[in-house]
């Protein structure tokens, strides 16, 4: 990696206690982020992909310090957050910021576009109202809205509209760094291309970081610069996107390369069959949690937690028999248009 | 590539949907959510139903299965032919006899079209009991059979779990098993993948295009995933507001889109024809609302094809070559603009 | 409907507020009339002390609105900012929450007869003894629509613009707490009306001569064979007003209710 | 199934714990001597004494708290200061009328309102609904001995169907028993039914509008089989719920009903103490209906794996 | 079994009418209890439990003889012994009981079946005391029982009357149930009054307390209940074409009514702020309030010993039967009246009390009195009357009873006339004079001076304002259709009554 991360995540943890299920039952917990570590240089777009409830909108809750890590670090330019103060903590939110998954729950459904645009700056006095109401202005425009909108109720506008909204409150503090979780995911196919233009187009003016969430391998692909690929709670990929779509090391970024389909005549019928059931997040297997899914596991896989190494250059794995699988991996069953 | 699959019997329609048009009417106003819908699911043909969210999908899965609500919705014209036998209007008892017998559905959410507080042994077995008028013993061992069909794992020590015992990808299963348990000619499959996992979807999406190969029976399968579709369907319809707007073969389509809201679908999607942080082609604007009955195309508000003839009344469908037909009076302008993407090129 | 229920709730606060205007002495006693059916004097009549029985109809108007408003107030004001503190403080919230589960576990009708018996008699008594027991009510509900609003992606969004405390509370918690919140108060209110007039009925209600519809039927009672008037009047007053507070409850919880919005899932 | 119950009922033992101290203040926290207050108005200086020694008040208020918690646990509630009898005796005299009354209205109200409430709610917004939702609006607009006296006239009084007032005890056969019970349980019921319709009503309407009431319909089922089977038993839980918390109601609604009935039962003894200020009986009747709330509330809590599988213990 | 249920103005909360003078306690003693004497239907007394007694020559000596086979509840036989305790106990608690007491020399029982009481000087009045007919009465109770303090209600009360209680089945608040007892043993003479013999027609007794009044007459005409205590007048018109049931109206069950007055607690211990309540009621308004215009159902009178009675009086009544609020205004002025509230506990129970509440407190708020009000029952007020303490400690200040016509009319029974301070009856009103004048009147026997000291009383009286005569009334009972023998009496009986076949 060149520059120096701008937010980097040192073995962050995240458990959930679930209570127990029946009076007397054992306390049950859930790992929801499991040993995270991750760099993220200035300006970089880090793309981040995996199933339901693998735990990335826990990671990015973590990062967005909307929730406290189990155990780990997390740092912003060499800053933890963790040691600030409440006026600190505050201070520092101006420079993180969030788009979040469902476009209209993310607005408060009492309060009109203006307002909500307006809060950032209401709350870190960006000026008087006046000043406020011309840089929410500034904003709507920015992210393609009329002032029209800007006095509309959420449930007035369409979901693309409130994710407009949502991107607009999120820029309005110019912070350094914005987390996207799943940003089109809620989104009609036909203004998922709205609003991803609009996100990369944002990123490059303001010279943003990003960490783009999906669970879309193609959208990810499209933005991303890097690419993570997390399975229950821990990361089990990561490279440069090409490298990592064009040679995947680890067998469940094949098995997710080759489970999507993909309006491609190539993908008709020819999907490898993909077997076992997703095991529960409560109780992962031992070891490595995709080895009950994997057709290369052996013993080591359910006795060792494989660990996230360097498999040639910038690109990294956690898997017992990377090398092996990246080696026998043939060309033909991958996409590779999209590297 | 073959152009019909082996257990497509060409020859003969299962399903004929004619002149369908419907409309919901409440105290906001009229909505016309099905506008002059036609088309027929062969017999073993996996027919797929495109289009964006509210265009009235699964509006048309409803009126077919005789459950859109009882009030406020009214069927303006059409018919709805199963075989022989006309659906629309026919009696609530001749519905029920149809329904869960001679066609199943499956939905899109398994999570919530379970009932959470009965097992799924009882609520396969009920289907075979009302249709089939089995014992209770008969039906329970059709519940286990079904499930064994569907690749349940322990299938026999499942068929007293609840819903919430199962993870998401067998509830689905339960759900083929539940609409496949009475042998029905048509299976009406409404975005059964949508709420899935990407691998779980897969299992899924094979599931369902094997038990069609083994049982023999036609799908039609709704959704709004366009990969999902090309790896799935024979033939595919593309609905938008409320109009079937382009149908053919699922490579004919891909191969030659020849309605701008096709073309518009295709040119947007990320990572199949632009390179990477490539500025996407943008379908401006967003989805209508149905409040107001347009006479002319529907699309042409955010069509760059657009003319001003564009909002004449709407022409029949266009024949753009045998099995393929779109609605568009531009369509050799579309597909001239778009032959050269990565994604037509990839299917010509 | 609506409107018409607006319209009579209307209709009754303006006979409580103009009610001297509208009509005579509810107290003075005529003994030697007592019982007599309509006269010019008293137009429904005089009870069994031959007081007139529109004036104190009328009077009881703002008795019962009073409390029946008074307590609604009282529970939404208290239930609410006792709710959303145990809504947003954990441990706060626990202990408010056992507190609140004890309260609960004590009949709310006894609690109120047993306060309103310990006090003195009066109104004020009685909206005490009324609203006391309809707080720990309002409180769960509260806090159960606060830990809900809490986990809306919205707060998270807010907290991440650095909005906090008394700005969360006010502008996202409390905006979005106050659709059921406002519900429940319309129940407490007509509720608080039959609860009043139950507390005159066993005897621990507002003293004897001061006009209610609830004491009005009490006294009732015994004539209710010869003179069915005299409870008939209060009750249908009663039953009214009652009546019109829930139904604009029901629509109040129609309109708020997101589902009502959104279309059938069919 | 046994560790659940055994634990929920320890999880009772703190809200008790409150109620015991609540209840405990109520007497100790008015101004005056508790002994005075205790011993009601209409006591002699001896029996005051006799209470001030009782309860120990010449020690710290803790102690006092302890000997009178003590003395509760050994369910010795004290005395009457109106007959002199022990308070539990009093109570137990009683309880078989009140929950004589309260089965009976619970059963009529169950027969009545669910029915009506998925009728209403398979008939949504038609004919059908109107009415009964009207009913169930008028139902909670009346008080409830309005509705007493309404049907006393009518059904006793008038027709002769039923006795006027009074309760035949089961051990002159529970149809005379029932018979005494039929009016006043009607009386309450009306009430409570008015709430279980709504709830049942609301309740279905959730039900069916889930997207499993969808497939059951998809599947062919009939239109029975589909509210009873499939609906109603998912709504099973908010209306037991709300069986459970409008036990509470029910508890004022007895008070009452008893009242203008006159039932024997706890409600009219818990009346009739409040207003002779029979402190001693007060304070042991509250403790019981609340122990009676936490037991009923723990039945609800059970009756929920009845209903659904997601909370069997 | 046959069962009677009687529906009394009150509850019964003890059974006791030694410890209190409630007349729904009065009328249940009479179910379990008997009397040595007591009086007939020509108001002469004659011997009950008694086998009868002689007077020696000098009038100091009452030799009385206990019938034969006389046993209590509990089926220990009635002695001598157990008949001298409880004259005792009454003795303490019953106004005319301490008079004769503070005359007697000694009272003994020498043997089982022999009582001996010997007086200071001779007295007419013994037998007429121990005979005397309302409360309290003087019941024969076992020595134990009788050892009670007489403020003290014995908890399980033991009689030898013709009904025995059923402790098992009292349930205090609702119903008070009692059986025949079999080893009764009736005198031979027929019933007359109180007097004769007491024959059980009944297995059981049962006195419900239904406290809503219409209810109750509801359940009369329904033949849930056979007999209540009182109709209110407005309730006549219910048996209106009803053949289950009919109201009677006894002139001979005639009641006055009085507000009591507390002379120990302020205001009411100043003689001119009692003057000035006098001054602020009169009667017809209260009379009203009650009976409307069924003017034939009570009278205004303002006669200590009732009016068409031989001492009825119209003397010095000025001040009662008038409302002059200026007077009052005065009188309070005069008398320094500092607004100290006057505590009235409305009783809600009984509704001719619930009435009179109503009509008293706006007519005492006008003369400037300052009125707290509380709402209460009968059993309460009953009970919380005889406190002598001040009001903050459980004591009281007005109250309103009623009295018969048997008790009133008798300047030795009338308890209003005996000022006899912290001895009397409650209220206490305190006069040596009248103390003086009722001791004549006792030694009087000529019938002019007679009626000339009950005059003098009654002057006296009025003046000291130890109660304020509100009228007088004749309420009517309920009795079912199916009843016969009931007792002519100002005491509701029960033995002799039966149901027709
Ligand atoms: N507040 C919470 N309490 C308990 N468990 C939680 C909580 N939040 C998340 N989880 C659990 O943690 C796991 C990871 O959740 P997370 O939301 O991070 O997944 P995700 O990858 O974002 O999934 P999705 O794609 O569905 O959004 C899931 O199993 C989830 O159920
Ligand atoms: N019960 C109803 N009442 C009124 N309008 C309805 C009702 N059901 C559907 N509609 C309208 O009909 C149109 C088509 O709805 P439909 O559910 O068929 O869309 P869909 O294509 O299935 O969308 P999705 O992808 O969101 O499931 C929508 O505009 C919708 O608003
Ligand atoms: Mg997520
Ligand atoms: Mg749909």
């Amino acid at each position: 990696m060149s520059s120096k991360p701008y937010l980097s995540l040192d073995k962050i943890s995240k458990t959930y206690a679930l209570g127990r299920e029946k009076f007397g039952g054992p306390e049950r917990f859930l790992q929801a982020v499991d040993q995270i570590s991750l760099d993220v240089p200035r300006g970089e777009t880090l793309g981040l992909v995996g199933e339901s409830g693998c735990g990335k909108s826990s990671l990015a809750r973590l990062i967005m310090q909307l929730e406290r890590p189990s155990s780990g670090a997390i740092a912003f330019d060499g800053v933890d957050p963790a040691g600030l103060n409440a006026t600190e903590l505050k201070a520092a939110r101006q420079r993180f910021q969030m788009i979040f998954q469902d476009p209209y729950a993310s607005l408060n459904p009492r309060m009109r576009a203006r307002a909500i645009i307006a809060e950032a700056l209401v709350n870190f006095r960006k000026g008087n109202a006046e000043e406020i109401n011309r840089r929410v202005e500034e904003l709507a425009i920015q992210v393609g809205l009329s002032s029209f909108h800007l006095d509309r109720f959420p449930h007035e506008l369409s979901g693309g509209q409130c994710q407009r909204i949502g991107i607009a409150r999120a820029i309005a503090l110019s912070p350094d760094l914005i987390v996207a979780d799943e940003p089109v995911s809620a989104l009609d196919v036909s203004i998922q291309a709205q609003i991803l233009n609009l996100i990369v187009r944002l990123q490059e003016e303001m010279g943003l970081t990003l960490v783009f969430i999906s669970h879309d391998l193609s959208v990810v692909s499209h933005v991303a610069d890097r690419v993570a690929v997390m399975y229950l709670g821990r990361i089990v990929e990561l490279g440069k996107t090409a490298d990592l779509f064009g040679r995947p090391a680890h067998p469940y970024t094949r098995t997710l390369l080759t489970a999507v389909p993909r309006p491609m005549p190539s993908s008709r019928g020819k999907r490898s069959r993909i077997s076992g059931e997703l095991p529960s997040p409560l109780n992962p297997p031992s070891g490595c949690h995709f080895r009950t899914r994997c057709s290369f596991a052996d013993a080591r896989c359910a006795a060792e937690v494989p660990v996230l190494r360097v498999i040639g250059g910038a690109q990294q794995a956690a898997c017992h028999h990377a090398e092996d699988i990246q080696a026998t991996l043939n060309q033909d069953e991958i996409e590779t248009d999209n590297a | 590539m073959t152009a019909v699959s082996p257990h497509i019997d060409t020859g003969q329609n299962v399903l004929t949907v004619s002149n369908l048009s419907l409309e919901f009417s409440n105290s906001a106003g009229v909505v016309r959510a099905l506008d002059d819908v036609s088309f027929a699911v062969r017999k073993g043909e996996i027919l797929s139903l495109v289009g964006e969210s509210g265009c009235g999908k699964s509006v048309t899965a409803m009126s077919i299965m005789g459950l859109l609500p009882r009030h406020g919705a009214r069927i303006v014209s059409g018919s709805v032919r199963l075989g022989e036998q006309e659906l629309l209007g026919a009696s609530e008892r001749t519905m029920r006899r149809v329904r869960g017998d001679r066609i199943g559905m499956i939905f899109q959410d398994p999570m919530t079209s379970l009932n959470p507080v009965h097992t799924i042994g009882m609520q396969i077995a009920e289907v075979v009991r009302q249709h089939r008028g089995l014992s209770g013993a008969a039906a329970r061992a059709r519940a286990l059979e079904m499930l064994e069909l569907v690749r349940i794992p322990d299938a026999r020590n499942r068929l007293g779990a609840y819903p919430h015992e199962l993870s998401g990808g067998m509830r689905q299963r339960v759900m083929i098993a539940m609409a496949l348990a009475c042998d029905p000619e048509l299976l009406i499959a409404d975005e059964p993948t949508t709420a899935l996992d990407v691998t779980v979807q897969a299992q899924v999406l094979d599931l369902i295009a094997d038990l069609r190969q083994n049982l023999g029976m036609s799908v039609i399968f709704i959704t709004h995933d366009l990969g999902v579709v090309s790896s799935t369907a024979d033939r595919m319809m593309v609905m938008y507001a409320g109009r079937i707007v382009e149908e053919a073969p699922v490579e004919k389509l891909f191969a030659r889109p020849s309605h701008g809201y096709t073309a518009g679908l295709l040119q947007s999607l990320p990572g199949t024809q632009t390179r990477h942080r490539d500025v996407l082609a943008e379908i401006p604007g967003s989805v209508p609302r149905l409040d107001k009955v347009v006479e002319g195309c529907a699309y042409a508000p955010r069509c760059s094809f657009a003319t001003g003839a564009c909002l004449d009344p709407l022409p029949p469908p266009r024949r753009i070559e045998p099995e393929h037909s779109a609605r568009c009076i531009h369509s050799e302008t579309v597909f001239e603009t778009i032959r050269n993407t990565d994604i037509v090129r990839a299917w010509a | 409907m609506t409107a018409s229920c607006v319209a009579v709730l209307l209709f009754f606060v303006l006979v409580a507020i103009f009610a001297p205007l509208i009509a005579g002495d509810p107290i003075a006693l005529n003994p030697a009339e007592r019982l007599t059916s309509s006269s010019e004097s008293a137009i429904w009549g005089r009870d069994h002390l031959g007081r007139d029985v529109f004036a104190r109809a009328v009077y009881g108007t703002r008795t019962s609105m009073l409390v029946g408003f008074s307590v609604a107030g009282l529970t939404t004001l208290f239930g609410v900012a006792i709710g959303i503190y145990a809504g947003m403080s954990r441990i706060g919230g626990a202990v408010i929450m056992r507190l609140n589960d004890a309260m609960m576990a004590i009949p709310a009708i006894l609690l109120a007869i047993a306060l309103a018996s310990l006090m003195n008699a009066g109104v004020v008594t009685v909206i005490i003894a009324i609203t006391l027991p309809e707080i720990p009510r309002m409180v769960r509900l509260v806090r159960s629509v606060v830990l809900g609003v809490r986990e809306q992606p919205y707060v998270a969004a807010a907290t991440s613009i650095g909005t906090s405390g008394l700005a969360m509370v006010w502008r996202h918690i409390l905006p979005n707490t106050l659709g059921p919140v406002l519900v429940q108060a319309t129940y407490a209110c007509a509720s608080a009306i039959i609860a009043s007039a139950v507390l005159s009925f066993l005897g621990v209600g507002t003293s004897p001569e001061v006009p209610s519809w609830g004491g009005m039927m009490a006294d009732a009672r015994s004539y209710f064979r010869i003179h069915p008037e005299l409870m008939a009047y209060p009750g249908a007053l009663l039953s009214m007003l009652v009546l019109v507070v829930n139904i604009l409850g029901d629509r109040l919880s129609d309109a708020l209710d997101p589902r009502k919005t959104r279309r059938g899932s069919l | 199934m046994l560790r659940y119950i055994v634990g929920r009922l320890l999880a009772a033992v703190p809200i008790f714990a409150l109620v015991g101290i609540f209840i405990f203040s109520l007497v100790h926290l008015m101004p005056g001597d508790p002994a005075v207050l205790l011993a009601g108005d209409n006591a002699n200086p001896k029996q005051v004494e006799k209470i001030r020694e009782r309860l120990h008040l010449d020690q710290p208020v803790i102690v006092q708290f302890g000997i009178w918690a003590g003395n509760a646990l050994q369910l010795d509630l004290g005395d009457s200061v109106y007959s002199n009898q022990p308070v539990t005796k009093l109570i137990a005299q009683r309880i078989e009328p009140t929950m004589m009354l309260a089965v009976v209205t619970l059963v009529i109200t169950v027969l009545i309102a669910v029915p009506l409430g998925v009728i209403a709610a398979w008939r949504a917004n038609g004919l059908a609904d109107r009415l009964i939702m009207a009913f169930a609006v008028l139902g909670f607009s009346l008080p409830v001995f309005v509705i007493g006296y309404l049907l006393v006239y009518v059904f006793a009084v008038r027709l002769k169907w039923f006795p006027v007032q009074g309760y035949k005890p089961l051990e002159d056969g529970v149809l005379a028993t029932l018979h005494s019970l039929t009016l006043p349980s009607v009386a309450l019921a009306l009430v409570f039914a008015a709430l279980i319709a709504r709830v049942t009503r609301a309740s279905m309407l959730e039900a069916l509008n889930e997207n499993y009431t969808r497939t059951a319909r998809a599947k062919g089922l009939g239109t029975f089989r589909i509210l009873v089977v499939h609906a109603l038993k998912s709504a099973g839980v908010p209306v037991i719920t709300v069986i459970g918390i409008g036990f509470a109601t029910l508890v004022g609604g007895v008070v009452v009903t008893e009242s203008v009935f006159n039932i024997p039962g706890i409600g009219r003894l818990t009346v009739d103490a409040i207003t002779r200020r029979d402190y001693p009986v007060v304070q042991g009747v509250i403790l019981f209906f609340s122990a009676l709330l936490i037991l009923i509330n723990l039945l609800v809590d059970l009756s929920y794996a009845l209903f659904d599988p997601r909370v069997k213990g | 079994a046959e069962t009677l249920r009687l529906r009394m103005n009150g509850d019964i909360n003890t059974l006791d009418p030694i410890a209190t003078t409630n007349f729904t306690i009065r009328n249940a003693a009479y179910l379990m209890y008997d009397t040595l004497f007591s009086m007939d239907a020509n108001y002469e007394v004659q011997p009950q439990m008694a086998e009868g007694y002689t007077l020696s020559d000098d009038g100091l000596t009452y030799t009385i003889t206990l019938r034969d086979g006389l046993k209590f509840h509990d089926g220990t036989p009635v002695t001598a012994a157990d008949a001298v305790a409880s004259l005792e106990r009454w003795g303490k608690a019953d106004g005319l009981g301490k008079t004769l007491f503070a005359k007697m020399a000694s009272i003994a029982a020498p043997d089982d079946k022999t009582i001996v009481l010997k007086m200071n000087e001779p007295w007419g009045q013994v037998i007429p005391a121990i005979g005397k007919i309302s409360s309290n009465i003087p019941v024969i109770m076992p020595a134990g029982m009788a050892a009670n303090d007489p403020t003290d209600p014995v908890v399980t009360p033991i009689g030898s009357g013709p009904y025995k209680l059923v402790p098992e089945e009292w349930v205090p608040g609702s119903i008070a149930v009692f059986e025949k007892f079999e080893d009764y043993k009736p005198r031979s003479e027929p019933a007359s009054m109180a007097a004769g013999g007491k024959v059980a027609h009944f297995d059981r007794v049962e006195l419900v307390y239904i406290p809503d009044t219409a209810t109750a007459v509801d359940a009369l005409i329904a033949g849930e209940i056979d007999w209540i205590e009182e109709v209110p007048s407005d309730m006549i018109a219910f048996f209106d074409g009803v053949d289950s049931a009919k109201p009677i109206a006894a002139r001979q069950s005639g009641n006055s009514m009085q507000l009591v007055v507390n002379h120990l607690n302020p205001p009411f211990d100043n003689p001119k702020i009692r003057k000035a309540l006098q001054w602020s009621v009169e009667q017809t308004p209260f009379l009203q309030a009650a009976y409307g215009n069924a003017t034939e159902r009570y009278l205004e009178c303002a006669a200590v010993f009732f009016c068409d009675t031989p001492y009825a009086s119209d003397a010095g009544t000025e001040a009662v039967l008038t409302r002059d609020l200026d007077k009052a205004k005065a009188l309070l002025e005069e008398g320094g009246y500092d607004g100290t509230p006057v505590l009235l506990m409305h009783v809600t129970d009984i509704p001719a009390h619930d009435a009179y509440y109503s009509v008293l407190k706006p007519m005492l708020e006008e003369a400037g009195f300052v009125v707290e009000e509380q709402i209460t029952d009968w059993a309460t007020v009953a009970t919380r009357r005889a406190s002598k303490e001040p009001v903050a400690d459980g004591g009281w200040n007005l109250f309103f009873t009623g009295w018969g016509f048997v008790d009133q009319s008798n300047p030795m029974t009338n308890v209003y006339v005996a000022g006899a301070c912290g001895d009397g009856w409650f209220g206490w009103a305190c006069s040596e004079e009248l103390q003086e004048l009722r001791k004549k009147f006792a030694d009087e026997m000529d019938p002019d001076v007679k009626k000339q000291l009950a005059e003098q009383m009654q002057v006296l009286t009025h003046d000291l304002v130890s109660y304020v005569p509100l009228g007088q009334s004749f309420p009517s009972q309920g009795i079912a259709a199916n009843l016969e023998g009931f007792i002519e009496s100002p005491v509701p009986f029960f033995w002799n009554v039966r149901r027709t076949q």
